[in-house]
């Protein structure tokens, strides 16, 4: 116990080192490296959180897409020249006391629980086998709070058309302006080639184990993306443009599904995202292959970014 | 017509209706990314006239039912479900929205035609679909009850709004989208860091469970102050309001009317339910002070520096942040320790119709404005002479809504104010309708200096750059009218304000 | 013993620098970056109040952490979003307007406390 | 038996937390890239396949220990590679940095 309590001890430490130094490094390239690192050390402490569905959601979504994404922002923005301004003395104090009260309050709210901690977990666990489900988290999802699960497919769906709004009006049905390394490195090519197979099967696996261990739709779409683009960046497939009839039946094919079995649960089981007795699980299933793969096309192309005109590829 | 009555009746108090008017919108938008663009506009009428329809009718079935609708969503019930709830407050707003984002959408079909081009094009594509979105987020969280259902609405709102405000796609306009995105963000996590608290003492994010459970503790205050502070940042109340101006200065006429109209609405009506509904009576007199303090200063700094702008599309903006301010006078008059539930009540609709005026009144407000802008091809203050006759609908338009800015009488925005100052008066808080008055004063001020150069006639022969369109004149004008007339639901319709609202109301203070 | 109380003062940190840092820094780029530092203090927040739970027969409660989930997918669209905004304000304006507008705005925030 | 897999399992783990070590310190002390490149290799090639090794004998049975190595191939696999890709890089950029 020791052991663990000193491990756990350090990775909060570590935590904290890095994250300070995302704060304080000098240029935004440097903070976006330690960016990565922050997302997968926060992965480990959702495990020793005995989170593994968040752990494996940090580590994908929130150290690794956006940790790319903002490498890549960050490598443009160097380009473009980057020196570090500071704020004026009043400001970093009023921030600093601001921010320190903001910590002092939740780490006070969070620090003293009540006597009796207040909990949903028995209603969860209690409820769980009628939907036939074995992963709590994905019935917190899928069955008791399926409607915030529908509406932030939605949400990612606008923050990519907001994404390509950005476009110049000319290059409005054009492809994202993706960097390709085709030619720069055979190596890279002979990756693109051999991971992917793989890397479709771990999502596969990891969508189909969703529903009784944790995994999911999210973390496999999350990785099929990452697959997609490694082929793109490398060069074997061309990215779609942003008018593709298939791109964009992919997009929406995991929300619609979603809603027809919602909608189709007010007829059949008396509510919307009710699902009939005993068909529960195989429909949340079918609602998480599609959703796979829509989350695959979006954030993949949410990383991409906004398309480009033609001749600037 | 017995058909007719038929179907009223057995919509009336079908909670089902809840659902669709979610459910309706997002269909809507996944619809028009497959469709394509030359579809979109068709979808959007379609999808914003049904909720029009809707919300007619949720408002009839809570007025004439005399309670609230609620919808368990899959059948579970909260804490472990979700519920959606129409009272009288939510019937209200979200029948003035609708109202007010169909016209918007009448109006905005000259500027967005999606089926000029053969092919699809950016901004219409764009336009309708986020029009679209923020229907649905809107509806979303005038229904909602639950906290964190209503942290996805409003990110959902966020995302349709951000990229309504750089449409042009200037760097002006994409600066002002990128303020406007890092004040909204700080807003939601700030919002979501207090759920999250929230829920680690009482264990569920519904506000009716919520409102049984919680009492003044140290953890539950903070998660409040927490939501709150966030919550302001996205209402853009001073002195967190420096996005709003270039953000909803810079958009396209139909776009700022939304923005400004509609969806800082969003989290005002979220203060509103926090205070009032989920947490009752846990506001301090001290705390709802200073909620009334920031709305007076809101006033005061909104008010002066709309009288200095040279940009009619700037004045009407920083317009938009002095009536913010009103909103939030009626929680000190509400929350005081010696209002009665009676007096609180009365603040509470005075604010909410104030709400609803400043919604018509400043849509048909920036309506006008962007016709002015289309015509003359500025909006120059200082040339706008002779306008008024070479546009009279619009000019009509815009001093109508400035009427009900003002607060003279038929208007909802006096209705609204005469509510709050009665209330203020009742209570004896006689600073507050100081402010008020103050604030009634520097809004003439405004409008004067408008409305006497516009009636000026101009030393040439005003050129116009662009005919205008009957129907987009008689659009801004519809809304101007509307918000004139708002004075009238006194005469009924305000009662539906009541629904719901009896078990919230528990002794202030 | 037990290592909670530990993650919840790192939850809280992680807020309080994230803040610092998303009020002080002008850089938009810099700021997005803190929003997520500010945005995984939250997260963490979540995750400590699942895992309190620990105390009784379960290993943690799950609607925090599935209100995790769905809010970390919310934060990486939002960080999408804005890293796309940045990039099109240094394609359309260069530099110096991307410092020239974010310097006026610690005050703006600053302001507020 | 027991006591030669216990043992085995921590001299495997050990040698691979030196390695880990030993490849951490390079990474920070050596002067340029390349060569923080060949000490990050250490650890990725030995110091996890030892760990991994440690661990295989632990397993539940032989779908763990394939988890365990397939884990391992994948690491050496990617860390092959963007090695290899840094590399590139950097003799593109020239000898400066």
């Amino acid at each position: 116990m020791t052991i663990l309590l000193f491990t756990d001890v350090c990775l909060v430490l570590l935590v904290l080192t890095i994250g300070a130094s995302i704060v304080r490094a000098r240029d935004a390239f440097e903070a976006a490296i330690a960016f990565a690192i922050y997302g997968l050390l926060l992965a480990i402490v959702w495990v020793r959180l005995a989170a593994i569905d968040v752990a494996l959601t940090e580590a994908a979504i929130g150290g690794g897409m956006t940790g790319m994404l903002l490498l890549g922002a960050a490598a443009r923005l160097r380009l473009a020249g980057d020196d570090h301004i500071r704020a004026s003395l009043r400001v970093r104090l009023a921030a600093g006391i601001l921010s320190a009260l903001v910590a002092a309050g939740v780490a006070g709210a969070v620090l003293l629980p009540p006597e009796v901690i207040p909990t949903l977990a028995p209603k969860v666990m209690e409820n769980l086998a009628s939907s036939g489900l074995g992963n709590p988290v994905a019935g917190v999802l899928f069955v008791y709070r399926a409607l915030d699960t529908l509406l932030e497919k939605v949400v990612l769906l606008l923050a990519l058309l907001g994404v390509w709004s950005l476009a110049p009006d000319g290059a409005w049905n054009g492809r994202p302006a993706i960097r390709l390394y085709a030619r720069l490195n055979g190596t890279l090519t002979f990756l693109a080639q051999l991971l992917p197979p793989i890397g479709i099967v771990v999502a596969i696996y990891m969508c189909w184990i969703g529903a009784k261990a944790p995994g999911g739709a999210f973390q496999g779409g999350t990785i099929l993306a990452a697959m997609w683009l490694l082929v793109i960046v490398a060069g074997l497939e061309s990215i779609p443009s942003i008018g593709g009839t298939w791109l964009r039946i992919m997009l929406v094919i995991g929300p619609v599904i979603f809603l027809a079995i919602g909608t189709a649960g007010i007829v059949l089981a008396n509510a919307f995202l009710a699902y009939p007795a005993g068909y529960a699980k195989p429909l949340i299933v079918a609602i998480e292959v599609a959703l796979t793969l829509s989350i695959a096309a979006a954030p993949g192309m949410l990383a991409a970014g906004p398309p480009q005109q033609e001749q600037r590829q | 017509m017995p058909g007719v009555a038929a179907l009223s009746d057995a919509a009336m108090g079908q909670p089902s209706l809840l659902v669709l008017a979610i459910v309706l919108p997002v269909t809507g938008v996944l619809l028009s990314i497959v469709a394509g663009g030359r579809y979109v506009e068709a979808i959007a009428f379609v999808v914003l006239l049904s909720g029009l329809v809707i919300a007619i009718f949720i408002f009839d079935g809570v007025w004439r039912g005399g309670r609230e609708l609620t919808y368990v969503v899959g059948g579970w019930r909260p804490p472990l479900g979700i519920m959606l709830r129409a009272d009288g407050l939510s019937a209200l707003m979200m029948s003035t929205m609708a109202v007010v984002i169909c016209v918007v959408g009448v109006f905005a079909h000259a500027d967005f035609n999606s089926r000029l081009e053969a092919a699809e094009t950016r901004s219409p594509f764009v336009f309708w679909i986020m029009l679209v979105a923020v229907s649905g987020a809107m509806n979303m969280i005038f229904l909602g009850g639950d906290l964190f259902t209503l942290y996805v609405a409003l990110e959902l709102l966020t995302f349709a709004a951000v990229p309504l405000v750089c449409l042009s796609g200037s760097a002006e306009t994409i600066r002002a989208a990128m303020r406007y995105l890092l004040f909204a963000l700080l807003g939601s996590i700030l919002y979501l860091g207090g759920t999250a608290l929230l829920y680690g003492s009482h264990a569920t994010m519904d506000f009716a469970v919520l409102s049984q459970q919680a009492h003044l503790e140290p953890a539950t205050l903070i998660a409040a102050v927490l939501m709150t502070i966030g919550l302001l940042a996205k209402t853009a109340l001073f002195p967190l309001h420096l996005w709003l101006p270039p953000a909803h200065a810079g958009a396209p006429a139909a776009a700022s009317a939304i923005l400004s109209s509609v969806v800082v609405k969003g989290s005002f009506f979220l203060v509103v339910r926090l205070w009032f509904d989920a947490l009752p009576g846990m506001l301090t007199p001290a705390g709802a002070q200073l909620l009334g303090a920031l709305g007076a200063s809101a006033i005061a700094f909104g008010s002066v520096v709309a009288l200095q702008q040279k940009r009619l599309k700037l004045l009407i903006a920083y317009s938009t942040v002095a009536q913010i301010g009103y909103l939030f006078l009626m929680f000190p008059i509400a929350f005081n320790a010696a209002a009665t539930p009676a007096q609180s009540s009365e603040a509470l609709t005075g604010g909410m119709l104030q709400a609803m005026s400043h919604m018509t009144a400043k849509a048909a407000m920036f309506m006008a404005a962007g016709l002015i802008y289309t015509a003359l091809g500025h909006d120059r203050i200082a040339d706008l002479g002779g306008t008024a006759r070479a546009l009279p609908m619009t000019m009509l338009a815009f001093a109508i809504g400035g009427v009900c800015l003002i607060g003279l009488p038929p208007s909802g925005g006096f209705l609204a104010k005469w509510l709050l100052m009665r209330a203020a008066v009742e209570t004896g808080q006689w600073p507050w309708v100081v402010v008020m008055l103050a604030g009634g004063l520097f809004t003439s001020g405004y409008m004067f200096i408008v409305l006497s150069r516009a009636l000026q006639p101009s030393g040439e022969f005003l050129k116009l750059g662009a005919a205008l369109p009957k129907y987009r004149e008689a659009a801004a004008l519809t809304l101007a009218l509307l918000s004139l007339l708002l004075g009238f639901v006194a005469l009924g319709p305000l009662d539906v304000l009541q629904v719901g609202s009896g078990t919230m109301m528990a002794a202030p203070g | 013993m037990n290592a909670l109380p530990l993650f919840a003062s790192c939850a809280a940190m992680l807020m309080g620098l994230g803040l610092y840092a998303l009020i002080t820094d002008p850089e938009p780029l810099r700021k997005i970056l803190a929003f997520n530092l500010l945005g995984s203090g939250v997260f963490l927040a979540f995750g400590v109040i699942s895992r309190r739970v620990a105390a009784t027969e379960f290993e943690g409660d799950p609607v925090p952490q599935a209100m995790t989930i769905t809010a970390i997918v919310v934060a990486f669209a939002a960080t999408a979003m804005a890293v796309a905004l940045v990039s099109r304000l240094v394609e359309a304006g260069g530099r110096a307007t991307v410092a020239s507008e974010a310097s006026e705005e610690p005050d703006a925030d600053g302001g507020a406390s | 038996m027991r006591l030669g897999l216990e043992l085995f399992t921590f001299f495997s783990l050990s040698a691979g937390a030196l390695f880990f070590l030993a490849g951490t310190i390079g990474l920070i002390r050596f002067p340029d890239a390349l060569t923080r490149l060949h000490a990050i290799t250490k650890v990725d090639n030995l110091g996890l396949g030892l760990v991994v090794l440690g661990l295989v004998t632990r397993t539940d049975g032989a779908v763990g220990a394939l988890r365990l190595v397939t884990i391992w191939l994948l690491v050496q696999l990617s860390s092959a590679i963007v090695t290899q890709l840094v590399a590139g890089a950097l003799s593109q950029q020239g000898p400066h940095r």
